[in-house]
């Protein structure tokens, strides 16, 4: 026997898991309730309101708190149903600063869209509350936020640091980070708070150099500022960078830290080398590739010859690709004729892969980042893991915060 | 007592969040909580400093900005509302000079509005610090600000 | 004079006992028998059946089966159980509570441990409005006496029963009576309100399983186990049993906290009051505090029990009745309780953080003939069906009570 | 820690095995503060405990493993107590995370160069090893011994052979079928003698043996130890070229400098720390007339008389499978399947956990080893621990996060954590500036008071070209890994104020 029931929602009849939350599972047959305050990575917030379902049980209820129990009945719209979520929409808006043309998110943001599903104008231009501008890397605009916690909750429960909060309360109510200020706070600029707010609230000190996002392109590819391998969408907007937000994929699912989020200008600065530069009497001066592919490879063959094949190293790089690498060696390998070829691991791990290689046969890292958050006990030694490995370190406060709520059943 | 005695009576637990800003803020000489308080307790408890920042202004007892030394609370709500107390409140402003803070002019006493204080057999009433005054009118409270003026209440 | 039906009651008394009980009297009056025998001679399983023949319903507002509550608890297997005393009475016009942390404190702490006897419980804490500085008193100093002589902490009476009480201030959130929201506080946080399901029954502090009952609750547990449910049931209606506490207050002679048998009339409790001040006469009365109802001149003989005032679209509540007489001003009232609700909206939810303030701009409105009666109704409708928790939902039944009584439309 | 109701429903238990009172201490049940460098020392400790309590996994030693009762002579003399002494850890402490670790149905060992970066790396991973067999927690689901590569494509570049000892594959040189097979596949003769190291390649140049150095994308001068000693040996050598994409410490030393384009302006892949191969995609055209690394070296090596010539990066990832077992499965259409390796075939799935049933050399070894001192230990003249390593905002030698506008608000300048103790003592002030010193150099810098550091020891990240840590570090190497001990061996330091 499955654990598997009836539920009947507006007329027809599924089959479920018991048990399993309501909103998901509408959305899973394409069933289309309108959200704010909920998101899948987070536990479930129940303060924005607007995903009312009518159940057979409790008559009016919001879908994303309720569990499904045998033989239940839902009512995903009717007039009392549609009324009552634009209602709660109207109120949520009314106050907020809903100026989309001002807004370089105009057209992405999950508010608008909701309001374009309601049918709802949004046009006021209210600047009730001071913005917080003073984290390097993002801003904090009171009067675009529809307060729905997740920011707070992606700190917290993805991040396992837990730096925002609310401050006041009421309609006062704002999201706050350390004293007043984002810059006297403990964030560290990871930048999950970003990548979940559904309005332009929160934003990328980047995109403010821009009118507007779109249009925009984006690509995915695979972080450089450490071996976790985060995946990340890069967002264009011709040539220049918009955006950078952590892909919801294998490994990181989404998250990323401050250096893959907000440190790829790092490597578009002015001064890159654009030409091939040959030293002369001390000095670099510009060169074709012709004449300094030509000049190395004079030098080298020279070399070779004088001194022998083994009077010429090569250090490779582990910020290359596994490709280049191949190159490099079969390169140092089989044109110079050396086996002088090492690069940073040596510095890093060459004892684990020659230790693991005694011990087990194989050098490398036995198990999967994911498979942490499943683990019972976990021993970390010499890792800096917050700051060295971030994302890798949210894994980890995942399996232990799991531990301080314990359940009682 | 200093804040550091103060934390001293509680454990690390964070729950004692409340407590400990509770106790703090009353040993102050202007009954408040400052943002230097919110960090020394945060430190303490080990918690971020917008859990003490956002906990502390979520709870209308507390106030960021200084008070003074006497805190006086009128109960504005249903039963003293029915009993004229928003006249009360405006005696006592006038009767004490306040500012547009609320704050008297001697600097002594800091007045608010306050819900409920569940005195509403002896309404209109008022707390001031730990005390409380019920059955007010114009007359009793005169001489209950003059009494804590001479220092003769030890409220 | 005693409280709590411990003697024969049978009209509505005005409390006069305002002086305060010490260990010994409580002692000499029979006091932690009650739990001495408990814990000697009975299961757990067999206080809690008791409590559910009593039919005890919650005092706190909702009026839900203590026994029932009990239960669910008792059945779940934890690590730890909590029992909290919900302490923070801030609905206008209550102060009922007020009066047991002072004078029946003894009875509380007993009343905690059974409990926790009951379902399993370790730990407990009393949380109580930090405005109430005198009861907050009063409570640790019977704590401590508890403590002293060992009728709380290890091995209770020898009893190898163990159960610790720690008191909690709140510090100025009327949400806070929210059970969820005073969990949330006891545990050092925002008062936010948690949804429900899961009830604290289930997950509660911590995410623990929690009971949590209101102080008037507690108060009737020692009776009902020292006098059986059969005794209790004596008392109130069929199916709202025992007696309850009244906080009577407003233009009447004589205000005060007032017990008598559920079901007894408003117009028993104005008698009981001795009538309306200076001879006016009687207008209206706001039963249920801020977030009650309002109930007129006709519906006087009305039995004041819980199943009677459901039916008639009201609510019991807390027990608070302000009596209005024809000098005070219900518009202005309701003006109070609007803007007291938008004062303490958490802020959680949509509805309750946004609709307040509109609402009180509406009203204004409505009282300048701007706009009608059904456009307020229809906003606090809103509220009422979308908000997450009672804060939101409150302000229905005082506005509908008024409106609809004079603007007979509606 | 936090506001919300959180409903988890998991359970696990840290135990955080590091000098410093770093952030993830935070939710450690248990924090050993170990003196640097007696990590052996406080393993066998623990496994000295586990075996005494009964509590090694009997099963999984008898049929799995082999060297055991020669461990176990040796592990016996670890009790807790004499551990207690050398790693200054609570001898209780040492019991309990012992209980913790073997009682978990699933434990994970995680560690970075903490341990791997002292004259007995070799030796701590050893013991690592030897743990996670004791427990049996190896070669199944939710624990592993699972060492965090620090740099984005360190497996990868290892994995295909960028190593003086082995070609693509992890297959030795000095194996002759393996040459074999590397000569006919590249149609040349090779050498069967191993290469050099980084750190002897820089001795072999001072030493009149190493002539001409290509260095592509890295940076010794910042990174490697004793940096003074490479400068010298980067002056000396008789040609030097550098491949980059910015003009880098190093690069400043070069006859020759080509310019590389970032991973934003080309195709491949990386391979992540758990073995993942993930694809990197060409995102903007390249910076200038900058040519991504491959390109440059294939058109170096035709110049030099060896054609090789490739469509793309496809190409390149094929002949790598056909020359590596573990890579044997992964081609260019298989990306998106993110795979680990082993990938045997091209109808593989990949490798989440290695180890299962069988390790890849048989059976596991226990390997006996004794606690050695670390090379350098504080004395007289020299009272301080220094421990190097990374901080948050920036990455290896700051070439790319020192050029972030948005990083390098946070931080952009070298500091030393001290510990404010040691620091008053010195009459040194929060942000104040010190020198420190060792046998091999000195720096000035910031010290910042932290509470994070244990009394007299200090901590610099190295990512700073002011002062650079790496000026103090010692290039003492572990004899088996040839790795150098950047967290102790320059252990002697002196802090001064200036």
């Amino acid at each position: 026997m499955d654990n598997k029931i009836y539920v009947k929602v507006d007329g027809k009849l599924y089959r479920t898991a018991k048990g399993t939350n309501l909103l998901e599972f509408l959305k899973s047959v394409n069933i289309n309730i309108p959200t704010l305050c909920y998101h899948a990575k987070l536990s479930k917030t129940a303060a924005c309101r607007l995903c009312l379902v009518k159940t057979n049980k409790n008559n009016i209820i919001t879908a994303c708190t309720q569990e499904i129990t045998e033989n239940m009945e839902v009512i995903t719209s009717d007039e009392e149903i549609e009324y009552l979520r634009r209602s709660v929409f109207e109120l949520l808006v009314d106050e907020l600063n809903t100026d989309c043309d001002t807004c370089q998110l105009d057209g992405l943001c999950e508010l608008q869209q909701l309001a374009k599903q309601f049918d709802v104008k949004l046009h006021k231009k209210s600047n009730k509350y001071k913005q917080d501008t003073s984290s390097p890397v993002l801003t904090y605009n009171p009067n675009k936020c529809v307060k729905c916690f997740r920011c707070i909750k992606a700190c917290d429960e993805i991040e396992g640091k837990g730096v925002l909060n609310f401050a006041y309360r009421g309609q006062d109510m704002y999201v706050v980070a350390g004293l007043e200020s984002w810059a006297s706070s403990e964030c560290d600029g990871c930048g999950e708070c970003v990548q979940v707010c559904p309005t332009a609230a929160l934003i990328e000190k980047n995109l403010l150099n821009f009118d507007k996002v779109i249009p925009f392109e984006k690509h995915v590819t695979t972080c450089i500022f450490c071996g976790v391998g985060c995946q990340m969408d890069v967002w264009l907007k011709g040539k220049e960078i918009l955006k950078v937000e952590g892909a919801d994929e294998i490994p990181n699912h989404g998250s990323l830290c401050v250096k893959g989020r907000f440190g790829i200008d790092g490597l578009l600065n002015d001064d890159r080398l654009k030409t091939p530069l040959i030293k002369e009497n001390g000095e670099f001066r510009e060169a074709s590739w012709d004449e300094a592919l030509n000049l190395i490879a004079k030098k080298l063959t020279y070399i070779k010859e004088k001194y022998g094949s083994d009077a010429i190293c090569g250090l490779s790089s582990a910020k290359c690709t596994n490709e280049e690498n191949y190159i490099f060696q079969k390169f140092i390998r089989a044109v110079i004729g050396t086996n002088n070829i090492d690069h940073c691991a040596r510095l890093c791990h060459a004892s684990t892969v020659t230790g693991l290689i005694m011990s087990f046969g194989s050098g490398a890292m036995t198990n999967s980042i994911s498979e942490l958050e499943k683990a019972d006990a976990i021993l970390i030694t010499g890792s800096n893991i917050t700051e060295a490995h971030p994302v890798i370190a949210t894994f980890i406060k995942k399996a232990i915060k799991n531990n301080n709520e314990t359940t009682a059943q | 007592m200093d804040i550091e005695n103060i934390l001293k009576k509680y454990s690390k637990d964070k729950s004692y969040l409340l407590e400990i800003m509770h106790d703090v803020e009353k040993s102050k000489e202007n009954k408040n909580l400052d943002l230097n308080d919110l960090k020394v307790i945060s430190k303490y408890l080990d918690i971020n400093l917008s859990a003490a920042y956002g906990t502390a202004t979520f709870y209308s007892m507390f106030s960021l900005k200084p008070q003074a030394k006497y805190v006086i609370m009128v109960c504005s709500s249903t039963v003293c509302h029915i009993k004229k107390s928003y006249d009360i409140l405006l005696f006592l402003k006038s009767l004490l000079n306040c500012d547009d803070d609320n704050l008297s002019k001697d600097g002594l006493f800091a007045v608010s509005e306050v819900g409920c204080l569940g005195l509403c057999d002896i309404s209109p009433s008022m707390m001031i610090n730990n005390q409380v005054y019920g059955d007010l009118d114009e007359n009793k409270i005169k001489q209950i600000v003059g009494e804590l003026r001479n220092g003769s209440n030890g409220a | 004079m005693e409280a709590m039906a411990h003697k024969n009651l049978k009209e509505p008394i005005i409390i006069t006992t305002y002086q305060t009980q010490c260990l010994e009297d409580y002692i000499n009056d029979g006091g932690y028998e009650t739990l001495k025998n408990v814990l000697t001679k009975y299961k757990p399983n067999e206080i809690i059946e008791q409590i559910k023949a009593s039919e005890l319903l919650g005092r706190g507002g909702a009026a839900f089966p203590t026994g029932i509550k009990w239960d669910f608890t008792a059945q779940i297997k934890a690590d730890h159980k909590f029992v909290v005393c919900n302490a923070d009475e801030g609905e206008p016009g209550t102060f009922k509570d007020r009066w047991i942390l002072e004078h029946k404190s003894y009875s509380l702490i007993e009343a905690m441990s059974l409990c926790a006897y009951s379902v399993g419980g370790d730990k407990g804490y009393i949380y109580i409005r930090g405005e109430y500085t005198e009861s907050i008193n009063s409570i640790r100093k019977a704590l401590k006496e508890a403590y002293d002589n060992g009728f709380l902490g290890e091995n209770i009476l020898k009893s190898g029963f163990s159960f610790n009480i720690e008191l909690r201030r709140g510090d100025g959130s009327y949400v806070c009576g929210e059970e969820t929201a005073l969990i949330e506080s006891i545990e050092g946080k925002r008062a936010f309100p948690r949804f429900k399901p899961p009830f604290p029954g289930i997950k509660g502090l911590w995410g623990y399983p929690t009971v949590i009952n209101n102080v008037e609750t507690f108060a009737n547990i020692v009776p009902i186990i020292k006098n059986g449910a059969d005794w209790f049931k004596n008392y109130g209606t069929e199916h709202s049993s025992g007696t309850k506490l009244y906080s009577i207050s407003g233009s009447v002679n004589k205000s005060g906290i007032i017990e008598a048998n559920l079901g007894v009339t408003l117009k028993e409790l104005l008698d009981a009051a001795q009538g309306m001040k200076n001879s006016k006469t009687f207008k209206c009365a706001l039963i249920g505090g801020a977030s009650g109802g309002f109930v007129y001149k006709d519906e006087l003989d009305l039995p004041l029990s819980y199943e009677t005032l459901k039916k008639a679209g009201k609510t019991l509540g807390s027990g608070a009745v302000l009596f209005l007489s024809e000098d005070d001003n219900e518009e202005s009232l309701l003006k109070n309780i609007l803007t007291f609700f938008k004062h303490e909206s958490c802020g959680k939810c949509t509805p309750c953080r946004e609709g307040y303030p509109k609402l009180i701009a509406m009203y204004e409105a409505f009282l300048e003939n701007k706009i009608k009666a059904e456009d307020i109704m229809k906003l606090a409708d809103v509220m009422f069906k979308t908000s997450l928790c009672a804060l939101g939902q409150s302000v229905r039944m005082p506005l509908e009570t008024y409106l609809s009584r004079k603007y007979k439309k509606l | 820690m936090n506001l919300l109701i959180v409903q988890w429903s998991h359970n696990a238990k840290l135990i955080l095995a590091d000098p410093r009172k770093i952030d993830i201490a935070k939710y450690a049940a248990i924090h050993m503060q170990q003196k640097n460098g007696t990590d052996v020392a406080w393993l066998n400790g623990m496994m000295n405990v586990i075996i005494n309590e009964g509590l090694e996994n009997k099963k999984f030693i008898e049929e799995r493993t082999e060297g055991f009762e020669e461990f176990k002579s040796v592990i016996m003399r670890y009790t807790p107590e004499y551990v207690e002494k050398i790693t200054g850890i609570n001898k209780e402490d040492i019991i309990k995370a012992a209980r913790l670790f073997a009682n978990a149905e699933n434990a994970s060992i995680v560690y970075a160069m903490g341990i791997t970066q002292h004259t007995t790396g070799t030796d701590n991973v050893l013991s690592i090893a030897n743990l996670s067999m004791l427990t049996g927690n190896i070669g199944k689901l939710y624990s592993g011994v699972n060492p965090l590569r620090g740099q984005n494509n360190v497996q990868g570049a290892c994995d295909v052979g960028a190593l003086p000892n082995v070609y693509p594959g992890y297959q030795r040189v000095n194996i002759k079928e393996n040459r074999k097979k590397f000569e006919k596949a590249w149609n040349t003769q090779l050498s069967d003698k191993f290469g050099l190291t980084v750190v002897e390649m820089m001795h072999g140049v001072l030493e009149n043996k190493i002539k001409a150095f290509f260095i592509m994308g890295e940076n010794p001068v910042l990174s490697d130890p004793n940096i003074k000693h490479v400068k010298k040996a980067l002056n000396k050598v008789e040609f030097l070229a550098v491949q980059d994409i910015y003009l880098s410490e190093t690069a400043e030393y070069a006859d020759v400098v080509l310019p590389a384009c970032s991973f934003l302006e080309k195709n491949g892949t990386f391979t992540n720390t758990e073995r993942r191969i993930l694809p990197i995609n060409k995102i903007l055209n390249p910076i200038g007339q900058s040519k991504s690394d491959w390109e440059i070296i294939c058109d170096l090596s035709t110049r030099m008389g060896y054609k090789m010539h490739y469509e793309n990066e496809s190409e390149i990832m094929d002949e790598i499978a056909s020359l590596s077992s573990i890579y044997a499965g992964v081609n260019y259409d298989r990306l998106d399947e993110k795979l680990q390796w082993p990938v045997l075939s091209k109808n593989h799935p990949g490798t989440p956990f290695l180890h299962k049933d069988k390790f890849a050399k048989g059976l596991g070894s226990f390997k006996p080893v004794d606690y050695v001192e670390p090379a350098e230990l504080p004395d007289n003249e020299y009272p301080f621990i220094l421990s190097t390593g990374r901080m948050l905002y920036h990455y290896h030698t700051g070439t790319i996060t020192r050029r972030s506008q948005y990083l390098t608000k946070y931080i952009n300048e070298p500091y030393a954590e001290v510990n404010p103790d040691d620091a008053k003592k010195c009459g040194v002030e929060d942000g104040g500036m010190i020198k420190v010193s060792t046998r091999r150099g000195e720096i000035v810098l910031k010290a910042l008071y932290s509470e994070r550091v244990f009394e007299k020891s200090i901590f610099i990240p190295f990512h700073f070209k002011e002062a650079a840590a790496n000026v103090l570090t010692n290039d003492a190497l572990d004899p088996i890994a040839k790795i150098p001990e950047y967290k102790v061996a320059s252990a002697k330091c002196r802090i001064e104020k200036v």
